[in-house]
């Protein structure tokens, strides 16, 4: 692991120094956020589909820790987290996947549309691999205009597998673009394990065919996320082009609503939740400091509140106006 | 004897018929086979019939379709699954351009025997990009027949048509029927075929032609409309391409009013050929204007009001019709 | 002052114009670049602007579409280049489902300002999978607008339009048109609005409608009809998405009679959906039935003689005003 | 070079064991072949475009010389060569590029479409790495009907940007299919240089993305050619998956119709022109006998003959009936 390179390292969101203590707050907001999701929509609140991420959240907030607000990110369907970490409002996130006027687009998008321009969230997306080169081309502005912004992509493991993954990464990578691709290998397609779809196992292998970096980082340990973040970051500011990040995690929930999870082998969910992220992160806080336990337990409290607060919030905000379904089409 | 089943479970049903009579049949795509489909609309195939029949894909529309093909073309009779509609998108162009033209281009050396079933269709939430009529992106592209059973015995009969069939065919699953219910068509051996349109309903004032979602409420707008006095016949094309003229016209002959309804913007739309053709062919037939009730010139909005809005409604149908009746 | 030019020539004429005046506009593509575009549309952009601002591209029409969507929603306005216009296939996803629905599903936080130029049209041997009228395969896909330019001067205009547009415009250029000449329009600064068509000759008898090639020969048709006493208006629509009705039902208002000629197939067609248009809106402007020549529906054939039997003809237009006009 | 395994060896396609003459007159026949229809185009006998490949035979030549006419292949709009070389009669290809009646299309497809399904050559394909899954799904009847034949598919460099290549060659591998990917690399892609869209410079290093071997061969020496074949056919046959093969080599001619050439550096093309494998393999030839020189201006000269009349033959036949159009879109 490298040291970070500090002038390259953006204050957290809340613009606290990165501690743990704000890693373990980051990755408990989308936790407790995912937790709530599956409520609201074992109560019908939520409509379609929806899919959560309880278990890889150490991605999201390791990748997003050393950001900027200026640096762009695109996410897929499973993105509530990668939304929430790149600062996006908790209760826009709750009200757009309520369906609600004061959701982030409006009630218009849904679970799987989560998308804040404002802070870089350009956006989630329920096509496989389609928003990836849609990150290139905020890549590309970032390299015309030289505003040192860098283009992060969040992908499924599943999605190495389509046409998208390799047309985007390969221009990113002629071109030398500042995008960094994060794949979020939590072990399944849906319902497919990565080896009945992918006949390599080591998927940051990949990046042969690019000529860039591939890098294979433990998606569970938020601090060496952020280590491989930062390195890829530099390579992106310095113009050398794309990296792409493997980052083993596992999806601790089903694929989306009602999934029983049949496919999983005996014992491997609860393996896996030996690994859980957050756990992971509580131990080594009290492993160096025992005294952190009560400290966490505040900041577990802390941040149910400001779960639920937003939540909240957002059950609070009306449905958008009907008339409102012709705004945004032709201006 | 028949059992009664779901438009969801009569799709493995069907499937199964296909391939136990014929060793060449073969189910393609993501999901389908160990897990029984996203959707279940394929459980207990896999388990019948194996992983060399029943084949889980990698995420690779482009691969599913173009392998499909590659196969039917060299003696089998795949059936591909793309999961939602609205990734046809991703294959378009294998569709399009390979599947649909590979008969014709090569002068006839090969039939194209497959079948690519999608879930399409509004109504449950999905998002825009969920929730397309996707069928009606195929409608300008030649060598394709396209189904869109609104019924469990269409679905059986038109799946089976479709496996059957020589030329390739597009099954839309409409994902909001799933929960219809319906009769297991034990030991039929004659299917409902392709380009034959069903008389739901006749009647003598007006004719409502609509597929899938809309057919139901036509249904209960023609009710409505029953107890004003006003006869709807109720047609369902239940297939796209080739469509099936003659029925709606004879049924004109009777009513002289045609009202379509459709899940699906206007432009580009089926209902609107068929309005096109109707009048080019068959002006003398109309008494009033034709009425073409489409779904919005947005794309599929997700909160729950905005998306019921975005359809058709019973009220629209009923309120179309009254006018045209009073014509 | 203007220069003769042709419709080949005008399209770097219309970007070079825009890249001058606006430094967000970029141009992408395979082979836009150093080699001035497969079809020399793009000549002297690379040498005046520089790699850049006109990039040349893997061949990766998925990566180019959505690199343009990611540019555009950063605050770029580029054109990206679709070779043929068949090669929409397999960029279909992004067109429809990205490019097409970003500003909307995102509940309007940005626009997205892009053009995507493509070469459509059949009639000079490229064959089945070169030739389509893919301009119709968009048509049921809200939120894109498109545009079908005939005339060097509609071309210029419409393409600098298109650039200038916050939504984003799809272009097609159709290659059999590329040596039709025109004028340089120097110095304008209002450019030929989308959504408006073009009276291209009035007329009292019968109204004929088309587009691109077939505006041709509508034009020619109508000279032929003049002689036998028959006023043909013509109207090329210019733009298919939005459509200017307006301007189709004011001619009607004097000829009541509606002939559409396309390069298409009836199904899902532009043709069709005017057709339908007019019928369900302005039925009793009409004292014949509307008439509807499409191309066959078949895909494009190589040969000579056969594809140009695809395409209508200007014999089939005459013949069909003629009869339309003793209804 | 492996030893070719008898066995698996099928005889040529005009029922000669496999010698150096056999390849010559092969190479020859396409030489030739191109040659006049570059002349048929340029008397307007041609329309739209038509993609040649003088410089490139060794690599069809080499490939089909040890394929049976069982296997498949499919290839690009440059596949003239690749379809003769699979068996195709020489006056119905003639005829399909001139839209005659007796064309293997019956003149409906033409010049980008050669397709003869009887000696397996299963398509030439105009969109650009469209026939990549086609060859898969050739594969997979082979290996659910355990015919034992393998699917080849040629491609170009620049074909290995686009999405179904990756797709394709995934799919083939995790399925452990018989299919044999052959990238033409003719250094360009249209006007564009290999590097200028292409990250790396061996296109066969893909391989390590779906875990198959990657085999770079000297595609203008035809012998090597036929080496690497048969150890991909080998293992295809085995049922142990596909290879990629990229053969290095050369379009001497313009991408399509009327192409200047102006982006080929000064010197490349006469650099290349000594490599020429028609010229190579007669100079091997007569390097190992000297009394070769006469055999092989007999071989030219039969070879042309063929041509010439396979060319007059299709110029007599009628264009197909117009009435034709119908045919084979619905049964
Ligand atoms: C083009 C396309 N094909 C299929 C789907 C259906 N689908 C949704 S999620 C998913 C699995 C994706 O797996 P992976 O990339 O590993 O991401 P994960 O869901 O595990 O985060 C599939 C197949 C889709 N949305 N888009
Ligand atoms: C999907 C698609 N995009 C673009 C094209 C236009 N095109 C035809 S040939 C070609 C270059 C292909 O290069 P390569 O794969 O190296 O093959 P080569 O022509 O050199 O044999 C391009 C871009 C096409 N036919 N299909
Ligand atoms: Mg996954
Ligand atoms: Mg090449």
């Amino acid at each position: 692991m490298t040291e970070p390179v500090d002038e390259l390292v953006p204050a957290l969101r809340h613009g606290a120094p990165s501690d743990s203590s704000q890693l373990l707050s980051e990755m408990l907001r989308i936790r407790f956020f995912e937790e709530e999701v599956q409520q609201l929509f074992s109560l019908n609140l939520v409509r379609g589909s929806t899919h959560l991420m309880q278990g890889q959240e150490a991605i999201p907030v390791g990748v997003s820790s050393v950001l900027f607000k200026t640096d762009t990110m695109t996410c897929t369907y499973r993105g509530h987290g990668a939304v929430l970490a790149k600062g996006a409002a908790m209760d826009a996130c709750f009200g757009e996947i309520l369906g609600r006027a004061g959701g982030l687009c409006k009630g218009r998008g849904g679970s799987m549309h989560l998308t804040d321009v404002s802070v870089g969230a350009l956006g989630s997306n329920a096509i496989v691999g389609a928003h990836l080169p849609i990150s290139v081309g905020a890549a590309l502005t970032s390299k015309l205009r030289r505003t040192g912004s860098v283009s992060v992509a969040f992908l499924g493991d599943g999605a190495t597998n389509i046409g998208t993954f390799h047309e985007s990464v390969n221009m990113a990578a002629v071109w030398k673009l500042p995008v960094i691709f994060v794949i979020e290998n939590n072990q399944y397609g849906e319902y497919s394990p990565v080896a009945a779809t992918t006949p390599i196992s080591r998927l940051a292998d990949r990046s042969v065919s690019y000529g860039i970096p591939g890098v294979f980082v433990d998606g569970n340990d938020v601090v060496s996320v952020r280590a491989v973040t930062i390195q890829a970051l530099e390579r992106a500011r310095s113009g050398l082009g794309p990296t792409l990040i493997e980052a083993n995690t596992y999806r601790q929930v089903g694929h989306s609503r009602s999934d029983p999870g049949a496919y999983r082998p005996e014992g491997e969910l609860d393996a896996w939740l030996l690994k859980d992220p957050i756990l992971q992160l509580q131990n080594a806080m009290i492993a160096s400091d025992p005294q952190a336990t009560s400290h966490i337990a505040l900041v577990r409290e802390q941040v149910k509140l400001e779960v639920i607060q937003a939540r909240d919030r957002a059950l609070s905000w009306p449905e958008p106006p009907v008339e409102a379904r012709f705004e945004d089409v032709y201006s | 004897m028949t059992d009664l089943i779901n438009y969801r479970q009569i799709i493995a049903v069907a499937i199964a018929d296909a391939m136990r009579i014929d060793p060449d049949v073969i189910l393609i795509g993501e999901d389908v086979g160990a897990a029984g489909g996203a959707f279940k609309t394929t459980v207990g195939l896999f388990d019948e019939f194996g992983p060399e029949r029943v084949l889980d894909t990698p995420i690779s529309e482009q691969a599913i379709v173009g392998a499909a093909l590659g196969a039917a073309i060299t003696g089998m009779r795949p059936v591909a699954e793309i999961m939602f509609a609205d990734f046809a998108g991703v294959c378009f162009d294998q569709i399009a351009n390979q599947v649909a033209k590979y008969r014709y281009m090569t002068g006839g050396q090969v039939s194209v025997p497959m079948t690519i079933r999608m879930a399409n269709g509004a109504g449950s939430g999905f998002g825009a990009q969920h929730s397309q009529p996707a069928e009606n992106w195929f409608l300008n592209v030649p060598g394709l027949k396209i189904v869109v059973p609104a019924t469990v015995e269409d679905l059986y009969g038109l799946l089976r048509s479709a496996i059957a069939d020589d030329n390739p065919v597009l099954v839309f699953e409409h994902k909001n029927l799933f929960a219809i219910k319906g009769h297991v068509p034990y030991g039929e051996t004659e299917f409902v075929p392709i380009g034959v349109a069903a008389v739901v309903r006749t009647g003598s004032d007006v004719t409502i032609v609509a597929t899938q979602q809309m057919r139901y409420r036509a249904v209960e707008a023609a009710a409505i409309l029953e107890t004003e006095g006003i006869s709807a016949a109720v047609i369902d094309p239940r297939t796209l391409v080739p469509f099936d003229d003659a029925t709606v016209i004879s049924s004109l002959q009777e009513t002289s009013r045609l009202l379509v309804v459709q899940e699906a913007p206007e432009s580009g739309s089926w209902g609107a050929s068929l309005v096109s053709r109707v009048v080019t062919g068959h002006f003398e037939l109309l008494d009033a204007p034709p009425v073409l009730i489409s779904a919005e010139n947005i794309p599929v909005p997700y909160a729950a009001d905005m998306e019921e809005a975005w359809l058709p409604s019973v009220q629209d149908i009923v309120s179309a019709a009254r006018k045209q009746c009073a014509y």
